[in-house]
């Protein structure tokens, strides 16, 4: 547990601060955010396209804003951090998308309304 | 109220009732007695010595990695007796409960245990024996070792190290309180849905369950986020990646499953608890819910989690095997990449645990695919030690004797768990018989080689050797234990006999019950010689000291500093040059430990907080679970406020001045003989081999109120 | 470790209640067939591997003959057969796990549609709803149902829809066919084809609550004219099932005696308004004092619920 | 390996104890430490979008509203706003540290946190509406996991608030101690990753809620 005796504030850290990058970061992610919500208010193209659309759109935001805002690179001060990030991607993808892949088919296969449910709901008990 | 709940609720006490406590259970009532008069002998013999103040400033205010470790392994013991004892009555009941004239004993239908009742001891049986057994055991290990392994005088952060062990400890200790207030889950370890749900558990087992195992979760990745810093931070100058220890990589990866698939239990119980707090409807049948969701979220846990419990399994299995072999790890590179291997396919298999789910037979088969590649690298394993031994000179000390006991067990376990993993097969036994055999021979590889572990660094924590031959006798009854219970099982998988009943309709199934029984009267005996062996150890602890290379043929870092470890670890931090450090400055002859002055080592400082917190944990738990709202608010506060008051605390290191280091190191040196081993290092000598002449420690530091005693274990 | 499997074939070589080594179904026997070419496949790899390790242990044993070479820790060769023979084994067991799924899919189990093709033929359905804790078998064809008891015909493919009231269960009858899901809320299928007239037991295999272990069920194959006449039979009983009635019947009830019985009559689309009714949030919720004193709970129930009409 | 790689390594020119060595990087240890602890939240996140994913099938509507139906954009859209402006802010504060500047500091978090503020208000006044209209959580399986989602975005906010208030006071007593500065760094990841989070929560639940 030994400390560097240097000022702190001189970890590369700190140093990587960079003003002019925040604010790249929140004009390019709020006018992502614009456009997404102008595409979805608008339904200027297809429900499916839309969502691709927007999709794409909260991609870009997310890669600008791990660049310029959460410092992800390959300096030597971040590099673990990235690392970290990096093995975590895969499984996020793993685990929403074999999920989505897994349910989708349980629905098609187990989920199905019973088209007769709504009119027997108030059908009377039978006679006997 | 946010939900309907069945039964009584005040808001002074929650649903907390005088009934709650099952007066009307003689087994619970004898438990209690005998568990209070335990308590209170302890405590009276604590009171007694004048122990409090040494048990508060050395234990239970610890922030050394070594103390947490010894403490996590403590408890991870206990509750493994605990989790054995709910497996004897699981035996012996449905031993008993056979066929419909059966008769009923204690109010019990069949057997001597009500459905109800013995639906809890299954379920505690499993959560036990996995998260407050198997997981403090392994967690305590790598705890001890890694950091040593390493070159480290400490974990990344000691502090939250101490807060994982107290919540750990305080999820274990509410699983233990349900046996005496209130009840237990009644539904198996990982939980059914919707039976979990309130209107079919309508009482207060599954809130137990479920806060006992967020509150392990939490402690849990804690440790791991702790791990792997400590790994990717702190390792000694020249300790490169490839110049790692086997069971360090494993350590690494099981912490990398861990870290990555705890958030998603979480998340699998919280979604429970708000379905049965707030009355949302996740895992409904009705309402738009989804029930399977629930099996999906746990097993994105739940099968990493397997993993996570083997790997270390795996290292401890590739330190000791290569010690005894005398002689190098067989494709040391492979087995990292195999390590890594099985980390990585384990997040992508875990719809196996549900194939009966009538999931598309694309589905299935991508993950019954997925779910025989991990054969591929625990094959690798396997072949890598034995080519180990190979050339070698194979010594069959206890350790050694415990890893060949996994890796046979491995070969049985692998061998059913690529039939399990063959989804045909798993269509006729899932939920059945063959599925629990397969993965108790699992699990017992891993116990078997916590077991081994614990006897090969036993001396490194505590400076003496466990003795030989109480320890071979615990060991071939466990072997003829295993062999008697879990044969059958598989038998009793073949007959189509399911999981988790309390009542045996099938005739045909008794034979198989009762050899059951038999090998259960093995483990029992081997438990009783398990003890003996511990004592008998503790009893013969001087003439059993060892020096720092306890075994003679030790290879990775930690053999090089004394036995027991100083507080510090290392007076000098090493630098390290190639894979087997030590094994390769004992072929050089380069053993000397004093290079020249000490220096003064900076050291956190001791604090109680970690303890306040879990206790306030513990609340908060125990407040949730009976719905007291107003103590569980006050706990919040109360840990909000703490963790705010700890971070103005300024006052958390410490530095071990030079002449205090000098003075420990130089104690140790003294008792250092010139009786030089001979075992099997090829070239040179061992000088660090030491033999103490007397019981009494030559280490002794300051044990003011602040400063810890340096003398790392008391002896 | 040998004497255990010695006493077991001792013990029962007649009646060892060893069901699944002993298919009398269609799917059963695709099982079984995969199962023994696994374990065989399995065996040629584990047992020369146990082999090495016990002459490596005897061998290199410390004071014995073998050769000391503590530097050796590396062969190109090696590492390659090592990777070589689990990855062969793996490529080939998984080529056979995946026909063998398809071949017992569920849903539209590969071996049934086979042989369908080459008889042609009917089929019989039966809709199976589980409650806590009976089942509950509907011929919706012969709108008839029978609790507890499952008659099918032999030689005819039988399919199943199934569902439940309130919690999973697995549907299983080791003999016959393996295990499906039965949720509530969902439907889901199944598929046997019984080889041979007997009596085979089935059961839930998933943990249900305080019941399960009497949730047990009887399966007859008979012949065709025997099913006929077992249909006829039942369409006498005088005992009707209708929603109201059924409302009632899925109240957690613990069928300590099999309780079998059966109904003449059933209203049609119940299968499907049970679903509906689930879906819509019904619960069977399962009373504290039930789970808490069972025995008790039990005499209850057995001294209201005389086998009445639903 | 490590014998072939053992005679490689000349032990008479070998280095065998680091002299002097300084430790460990303390500030890039616990700020490495508490990125993991953001990736597992991050995971938790994970887990929560698989479990949307699952739940906005038609079936767990269960007649109850469809997000179009209920979701007013211009709430989501004020708190995109706040929250991206107070990430900014907080980042100016950070360039503030980087100078030394210590009421820049403190002044700079002071804003990041009203507008953390504003974002709860927000955030309340829009949940409050939806319940206003009888579009509560128990309702279907989708609303459960919508009103999850945003409800567990909001208790960062909340934590981040509280947090940032500590710091404040920390840097006011304190200075720019090594253990005030990891402080200030594990906040800016944690403040800055609540905006990588909300891009996926307005794009995936908001934005594609108004479109399904």
């Amino acid at each position: 547990m030994t400390e560097h005796m240097q000022d702190p504030l001189n970890h590369p850290e700190v140093q990587l601060a960079n003003g002019r990058a925040y604010l790249a970061s929140f004009i390019i992610s709020m006018l992502l955010m614009t456009v997404g919500l102008w595409l979805a208010v608008t339904h200027i193209t297809t429900p499916l396209g839309t969502v691709l659309m927007i999709s794409f759109l909260a991609g870009v935001a997310v890669i600008i804003q791990g660049y310029f805002i959460l410092h992800m690179d390959i300096s030597h001060a971040q590099v673990w951090h990235t690392v970290a990030m990096v093995l975590f991607l895969p499984l996020f993808v793993v685990t929403i998308g074999l999920t989505a892949w897994m349910f989708h088919g349980l629905y098609q296969r187990t989920m199905i309304m019973p088209p007769a449910a709504s009119s027997m709901a108030h059908m009377s008990p039978m006679s006997h | 109220m946010l939900v309907h709940l069945q039964g009584p609720w005040t808001p002074l006490l929650g649903r907390l009732t005088l009934q709650q406590i099952p007066f009307h259970v003689p087994i619970l009532v004898v438990t209690f007695i005998v568990v209070a008069i335990l308590a209170a002998m302890v405590l009276a013999a604590t009171t007694y010595f004048g122990k409090w103040g040494y048990l508060w400033r050395e234990w239970l205010t610890t922030v050394d990695h070594k103390k947490i470790g010894v403490m996590y392994i403590l408890l991870g013991l206990v509750m493994l007796l605990r989790g054995f004892a709910d497996a004897l009555m699981i035996r012996t009941q449905q031993a008993m409960a056979v066929g419909p004239g059966s008769p009923g004993e204690m109010g019990a239908v069949h057997g001597y245990l009500t459905p109800f009742h013995l639906g809890q001891i299954f379920t505690a049986h499993g959560l036990i024996m996995v998260v407050f057994a198997a997981t403090p055991l392994l967690v305590g290990l790598m705890n001890i070792i890694v950091p040593l392994q390493i070159g480290a005088r400490d974990m990344a952060y000691p502090y939250l190290n101490a807060l994982g062990l107290w919540l750990t400890t305080a999820g274990a200790a509410l699983v233990m309180m349900s046996l005496f207030v209130g009840n237990f889950a009644h539904g198996g370890w990982y939980g059914f849905v919707p039976y979990f749900e309130l209107p079919y558990s309508p009482g207060v087992g599954v809130d137990y369950w479920m806060w006992t195992f967020q509150l392990s979760a939490i402690g849990t990745s804690l440790g791991s986020i702790n791990l792997i810093a400590t790994i990717v931070k702190m390792r000694a100058p020249g300790m490169t990646w490839m110049r790692m220890p086997m069971f360090t990589w494993a350590s690494l990866s099981t912490n990398l499953i861990a870290l990555t698939s705890f958030p998603v239990l979480m998340v699998a119980l919280a979604l429970l608890g708000l379905d049965r707090y707030v009355g949302t409807h996740f895992y409904t049948a009705g309402m738009g819910g989804n029930l399977m969701l629930y099996n999906d979220l746990f097993w994105v846990w739940g099968h990493p989690e397997v993993y996570f419990l083997i790997l270390p399994a795996f290292g401890i299995m590739s330190e000791i095997i290569p010690t005894f072999s005398e002689k190098t790890l067989f494709g040391y590179v492979t087995m990292v990449i195999a390590s890594f291997a099985i980390g990585g396919v384990s997040w992508g298999v875990w719809l196996h645990h549900f194939f009966t789910m009538a999931a598309a037979p694309s589905v299935n088969s991508f993950y019954s695919v997925t779910t025989m590649l991990v054969g591929i690298p625990t094959g690798v394993k396997v072949f890598n030690w034995v080519f180990t031994m190979y050339r070698g000179r194979v010594r069959y000390e206890l350790p050694m004797l415990w890893a060949l006991l996994a890796l046979f067990l491995l070969l049985v376990g692998g061998m059913t768990g690529m039939m399990n993993a063959f989804a045909s097969n798993d269509y006729m036994w899932h939920n059945g018989l063959f599925v629990v055999a397969h993965f108790h021979m699992m699990v017992l590889v891993i116990a078997a080689s916590i077991f081994g572990a614990v006897e090969y660094w036993f001396p490194k924590v505590f400076g003496f050797k466990l003795e030989q031959k109480w320890g071979k006798w615990f060991f071939w009854f466990m072997i003829i234990g295993t062999g008697w219970t879990f044969v059958p099982m598989f038998f009793l998988g073949f007959a189509g006999m399911t999981r988790r009943l309390d009542y045996i309709p099938y005739t045909q199934w008794s034979p198989y019950l009762h050899i059951m029984l038999v090998g259960m009267v093995f483990y029992v005996v081997a438990v009783l010689f398990f003890v003996a062996h511990l004592y008998v150890s503790l009893r013969d602890r001087v003439k059993n000291r060892v020096g720092a290379d306890a075994w003679g043929t030790g290879r990775s870092l930690e053999w090089m500093t004394h036995s027991p470890v100083p507080a510090y670890n290392y007076a000098f931090i090493p630098h390290v040059n190639v894979l087997d450090e030590w094994a390769w400055r004992k072929e050089n002859g380069l053993t000397e430990l004093h290079p020249g002055d000490y220096e003064g080592i900076h050291m956190p400082k001791n604090t109680g907080v970690p303890l306040f917190l879990g206790m306030l944990f513990m609340g908060l738990g125990f407040a949730l679970i009976w719905r007291i709202w107003w103590l569980a608010l006050l706990c919040v506060a109360l840990i909000v406020a703490l963790i705010i008051i700890r971070s103005f605390d300024r006052d958390t290191d410490m530095t071990i001045p030079a002449h205090t280091v000098e003075q420990v190191e130089s104690g140790a040196r003294d008792e250092t003989s010139v009786a030089m081993p001979t075992a099997g290092v090829r070239g040179g000598t061992v000088i660090a081999h030491s033999i103490l002449q007397s019981g009494t420690s030559g280490i002794s530091g300051s044990t003011t109120s602040t400063s810890p005693s340096l003398a790392p274990m008391d002896r | 470790m040998v004497l255990p499997p010695a006493l077991l074939t001792l013990g029962g070589c007649s009646n060892n209640g060893l069901y699944l080594l002993k298919p009398e179904g269609l799917i059963s026997h695709t099982f079984y067939h995969y199962f023994i070419l696994d374990v065989v496949i399995m065996l040629l790899i584990i047992v020369p591997t146990t082999l090495l390790t016990i002459w490596a242990m005897w061998r290199y044993r410390k004071g014995g003959k073998g050769s000391y070479d503590p530097a050796w820790s590396h062969s190109n060769a090696i590492e390659a057969i090592v990777w070589g023979i689990p990855l062969v084994t793996v490529g080939v067991l998984s080529y056979l796990s995946v026909k063998a799924i398809y071949d017992v899919n569920p849903y539209n189990p590969g071996v049934i549609a086979k042989a369908q093709k080459v008889d042609g033929g009917d089929s019989v359905e039966v809709d199976v709803i589980a409650t806590d804790w009976r089942w509950l078998f509907i011929y919706p064809q012969q709108h008839i149902a029978s609790v507890n008891q499952l008659v099918v015909p032999v030689g005819t493919p039988v399919k199943f829809r199934l569902t439940s009231t309130s919690v999973v269960n697995d549907f299983l009858i080791p003999q016959l066919v393996g295990m499906i899901d039965v949720m509530p809320g969902m439907r889901t299928k199944q598929a046997l084809v019984a080889d041979k007239a007997g009596t085979y037991i089935g059961f839930s295999a998933d943990y249900s609550g305080a019941g399960l272990s009497w949730m047990h069920f009887q399966t007859k194959a008979v012949s065709a004219a025997q099913f006929a006449q077992w249909v006829k039979s039942t369409q006498q009983s005088p005992q009707h099932l209708s929603y109201a009635g059924f409302n009632r019947f899925a109240k957690p009830y613990i069928a300590v005696g099999g309780d079998q019985q059966t109904f003449g009559k059933v209203q049609p689309g119940l299968f499907d308004y049970v679903i509906g009714e689930v879906m819509h949030g019904k619960v069977w919720r399962t009373p504290m004092a039930m789970t808490e004193n069972m025995v008790n709970y039990m005499q209850k129930q057995r001294a209201e619920q005389k086998a009445g009409d639903y | 390996m490590s014998a072939s790689a053992a005679q490689k390594v000349d032990p008479a020119h070998a280095t065998l104890w680091a002299r002097h060595y300084a430790g460990h990087d303390m500030i890039g240890t616990r700020t490495f430490g508490f990125w993991l602890y953001m990736l597992t939240d991050a995971m938790v996140y994970a887990a929560l979008f698989a479990t949307l994913g699952v739940l906005s099938h038609v079936v767990n509507l269960a007649g109850g509203p469809s997000s179009s139906a209920f979701i007013n954009p211009v709430y989501a859209y004020g708190q995109t706003i706040t929250l991206f402006l107070s990430v900014l802010i907080y980042g100016y504060s950070m360039v503030a540290l980087k100078n030394g500047n210590r009421g820049g500091v403190i002044g700079g978090m002071f804003v990041a946190m009203l507008l953390g503020v504003v974002y709860l208000v927000i955030s309340g006044i829009d949940i409050g509406n939806m319940f206003a209209h009888g579009i509560f959580p128990q309702v279907s399986g989708f609303l459960s996991i919508f009103f999850t989602i945003i409800i567990y975005h909001a208790l960062h906010i909340i934590v981040g608030v509280v947090w940032m208030l500590v710091m404040m006071i920390q840097v006011a007593r304190e200075g720019f101690s090594a253990n005030v500065v990891y402080r200030l760094i594990n906040l800016r990841l944690f403040w800055h990753f609540q905006a990588v989070i909300w891009v996926f929560v307005f794009a995936f639940v908001y934005l594609q809620g108004i479109v399904a």
